[in-house]
């Protein structure tokens, strides 16, 4: 049959441009920076925009989290390993927030490159570790450090 | 491997989330035992079904012949 | 006829009556090993297996939200495939599972819900957070209920069970969608502790019996699933002489207690 | 037009919800040839003529259009049959005129559609809107397709509800036509017809209620 | 005109929708209406409203096209028109296409058009604008795709039209995400195509599987 011929075909014409269609959009849609988290380094790079929603998150530096004596606003530090990224925030951290451990803070930049944050995560990662065994890594791991310094 | 608790009432308390942990357990294990009792009833209650259903046939069978 | 000989057990899976019979047997196994598994599992998980560093003993919920979690997604997967099968091969019996699997399917979307709820507090300090995976999880039940109402609207069980499994599938292409498209907001979950791909992030004290509990919830799921089947293959069965012949035996045995 | 060996149905047979609907059905259907299929209230009259129609899928059993399975040849059998329901297929806020053209092969024109409305008597109302017109004239458009189709295989499920003794005549007419062109016609109603050489067939309900 | 094609369907779905326009434009005015009471029960803020419109806009247009998806093989399969178009000699697909078509035309179209009224009304940033109105043309088209099979499947039932919202509304989540995403990051002033290219390729994919499921279903229901 003919006209069935002709509509084969135009459902396998069609099927063809949706699935390269998919498959170029989706590589667009890789190329771009699209989940809006941005890491200290990146920040201080002055990759990240200005007075716009993003996200920005690392460990908290051990001693840089200051509480204001009559709020709730808090000022800590987080770091990539390569940055230092200085979070603002007036509300009330999570139970699992904590020096050393991993946050992720969303809200805005100011022009000094502060964090103006409206909300603030813990991540807890996916290790789970009984607590001897935690106590003898962070141990090692101080113990290396030394060593580091030493030499 | 050694048990972690000191006594029952610790196992119980868990160190303050023993209340998280156990109504985890306890939801958890009422629901799948729920899971297992609701379909034997259903197979209880359908085999007692298809019995009545076939006395019901007989009867009927019974009673057209008779006359 | 040579080559459809390799089909025979294909076609005898097919029938409802050899897969009763079947099951029947490995019943009271599947349902010791089922219940000697959860009990090792529980118990080295809640008193033997040592606390999380950071999370202390709430960490324990984990020893029922992974496996529950892990077999509500699966589930859905079995109950799409059977439904596929039952489309493409009309065979009577795969719809009969896929109808078994959506209750249990929602059941432990549920649970996998609540016990995350239930750890989130503690933890996260709040029991629901708009996050990828709660969010997915929380569609899959919503999918899961509506496979069921589907199924149950339909006044033919053969046009029920027809519509439930298109849906199932139309899901099975949706499931992957959602869980991409909700991991676009950034996710607070922690990512999978188990992996294929490389060694557990976990201490092996505390992996054990996690290991023990994935075992325990799958010989759960399909103790389970057998039980529904069963139950409802006798319903759909009802009109064959050996199911008025097992439904005439098991009352005449009620009678003689 | 005459077709060799149009329609063979071999040992048909139809499950709803694990029971059959009627006992197999086997019959033959020449060029010109009319078939009226008959049997009571729900013996499966209208499922088997959905059967027919490739609406609904045999459990067993076979239709071969000329030779062929129709699921092998399924446009090219469904090219060449028309298939007449319960329902008229007709939309309400439509006219007649759109209605009908609707249903028609696009090689009708404007003229063929307004001759064929005033063949079933449907004169000056091709502009009306269908659900000013009544049932039976609502079944009338619908019959008016009979007119402008060139298929082969008519298939008619009860064709004369709601229609008027004249309509009865004028419908007759046009099966008589059909068949003496080597057309052939399947019909479903308990009326019997003014027309020679109607073979019947009757669709026996299955058996209740046997176990397996 | 006769009844073999996309066009075919397209032009007839049209053509009915205009004999009847009050009923067609339901969608529309349900669309207007719930918008204006969001103002009243929120808050006249402007701030605030502007926090919200996107999400807001989005829900009100998935609602507004769930409320007429319902309509959209019922007609058909109560005069028989449906069981003529499963017989006719052509792929399901090709009539499904052009019906769902003109669904969105009747109702997504429109609704886009008038969606940036609802934007000023909500105190919606200008720049936001022209992005939403892409992605509710992009996002309504793919809520008639998947609502159609939901529709579909559940044509044939008497209270389909609750059934429908359930099965029908987690299908809707990515949609609803991608398309509140897309005005959302238009607003916060950043690159908003990435959102929108994830709208456009969840159409395609729906374009090119949809009709697959709806054609099923449709078979499906007329075989009972």
């Amino acid at each position: 049959m003919h006209p069935i011929r002709k509509q084969r075909l135009q459902m396998v014409i069609l099927l063809v441009v949706a699935a390269s269609a998919i498959v170029g959009l989706m590589m667009y849609m890789i190329g771009q920076n699209a989940n809006y988290f941005y890491t200290p380094w990146q920040i201080t790079n002055g990759e990240a925009p200005q007075s716009v929603n993003i996200r920005a998150g690392g460990m908290v530096v051990d001693n840089s989290v200051v509480r204001s004596p009559d709020s709730l606003d808090v000022r800590f530090k987080v770091t990539d390993g390569r940055a230092v990224l200085e979070v603002h925030y007036g509300g009330i951290l999570p139970d699992l927030f904590a020096e050393g451990e991993a946050a992720i803070a969303s809200g805005q930049l100011d022009q000094n490159l502060v964090l103006q944050a409206t909300e603030v995560l813990a991540k807890h990662d996916e290790n789970y570790t009984p607590p001897e065994v935690a106590e003898a890594m962070n141990q090692a791991h101080q113990q290396k450090q030394r060593e580091e310094l030493a030499q | 491997m050694q048990f972690q608790f000191e006594n029952l009432e610790e196992l119980l308390v868990m160190a303050g989330h023993g209340e998280y942990v156990w109504t985890a357990v306890l939801v958890s294990l009422l629901t799948m035992a729920w899971l297992l009792v609701k379909p034997l009833q259903q197979h209880q209650h359908n085999l007692r079904d298809i019995a009545r259903q076939h006395r019901r046939e007989q009867q009927r069978q019974t009673t057209n012949e008779a006359p | 006829m040579a080559s459809s000989k390799g089909w025979t057990w294909f076609y005898r899976l097919g029938s409802p009556r050899w897969f009763y019979e079947t099951t029947g047997r490995w019943l009271p196994w599947l349902g010791a090993v089922t219940l000697l598994l959860i009990s090792i599992g529980l118990v080295w998980g809640l008193g033997f297996a040592p606390q999380d560093a950071k999370q202390g003993n709430s960490f324990r919920i984990i020893y029922l939200h992974v496996p529950v979690s892990f077999l509500a997604l699966a589930g859905y997967y079995l109950m799409a495939i059977a439904g596929a099968i039952g489309l493409v091969w009309r065979m009577k019996l795969s719809y009969v599972v896929m109808k078994s699997a959506a209750p249990i399917g929602a059941a432990l979307t549920f649970l996998a819900l609540f016990t995350g709820a239930i750890w989130g507090k503690p933890t996260w300090g709040t029991y629901w957070v708009w996050d990828a995976r709660i969010t997915s999880m929380l569609i899959l039940l919503f999918l899961y209920l509506g496979v069921l109402a589907l199924q149950y609207a339909f006044h033919s069980q053969e046009a029920g069970s027809k519509a439930g499994a298109i849906l199932a599938l139309v899901g099975t292409i949706n499931i992957p969608i959602i869980y991409k498209s909700v991991d676009w907001w950034y996710t607070l979950h922690q990512p999978a502790t188990i992996k294929l791909t490389s060694a557990p992030s976990m201490h092996p004290d505390m992996f054990q019996p996690l290991l023990v509990m994935i075992a325990a919830l799958y010989c759960f799921y399909a103790l389970a699933l057998i039980l529904f089947t069963r139950a409802e293959i006798l319903r759909r069965e009802r009109d064959a002489t050996w199911v008025r012949d097992l439904a005439l035996q098991a009352e005449s045995s009620r009678e003689n207690e | 037009m005459p077709l060799a060996n149009p329609l063979m149905v071999d040992h048909l047979l139809f499950e709803r919800d694990d029971r059959n609907v009627f006992e197999p059905i086997n019959f033959t259907v020449d060029a010109g040839d009319i078939l009226q299929i008959e049997g009571a209230n729900g013996a499966g009259k209208t499922t088997l003529m959905r059967l027919l129609t490739s609406a609904l899928q045999p459990t067993s059993g076979s239709i071969l259009y000329q030779g062929e399975d129709i699921r092998r040849c399924r446009y090219e059998y469904l090219a060449n049959i028309l298939y007449i329901g319960h329902q008229s297929g007709l939309k309400m806020t439509l006219t007649a005129e759109e209605n009908l053209s609707w249903m028609s092969p696009a090689t009708c024109s404007g003229d063929d559609i307004r001759a064929a409305l005033a063949e079933v008597g449907l004169r000056s109302y091709e502009d009306v809107p269908c659900h000013n017109l009544s049932a039976g004239q609502h079944r009338r458009v619908a019959l008016a397709r009979l007119l402008t189709s060139t298929a082969t295989i008519w298939f008619l499920d009860e064709p004369f509800t709601a229609i008027d003794k004249q309509g009865v005549a004028t419908l007759e007419a046009l099966m008589r036509n059909h068949v003496d062109a080597g057309g052939c016609l399947l019909l479903s109603t308990h009326q019997d017809l003014a027309l020679d050489g109607v073979r019947k067939y009757c669709v026996e309900p299955h058996k209740q209620r046997s176990l397996r | 005109m006769n009844n073999i094609g996309f066009l075919a369907y397209l032009r007839r779905d049209l053509l009915l929708a205009y004999r009847r326009r009050g009923e067609a434009a339901s969608p529309l005015m349900f669309f207007l209406l719930v918008s204006t009471l969001i103002p009243l029960g929120v808050g006249p803020d402007s701030a605030r409203l502007a926090e919200l419109a996107p999400g807001i806009i989005w829900v009100m247009a998935l609602l507004a096209t769930l409320l007429s998806t319902e309509g959209l093989f019922a007609a058909d399969h109560q005069d028989g028109t449906l069981e003529q178009m499963l017989i006719s000699p052509q792929l399901v697909v090709m009539p499904v296409l052009g019906k769902v078509a003109a669904h969105w035309l009747v109702t997504g179209l429109p609704l886009t058009m008038v969606s940036p009224l609802i934007g000023l009304m909500l105190s919606l940033p200008e720049i936001a604008i022209v992005p939403m109105m892409i992605s509710l043309a992009v996002g309504t088209a793919c809520l008639s795709l998947v609502g159609a099979v939901g529709a579909a499947l559940t044509v044939s039932l008497r209270k389909g039209g609750l059934l429908l919202s359930i099965v029908v509304i987690p299908l809707y989540t990515p949609v609803i995400i991608f398309g509140s995403a897309t005005v959302q990051t238009a607003i916060d002033g950043i690159n908003w195509l990435p959102p929108l290219a994830v709208l456009l390729a969840m159409l395609c994919a729906a374009i090119a599987l949809c009709p697959l499921a709806i054609a099923g279903a449709l078979r499906l229901v007329n075989s009972n």
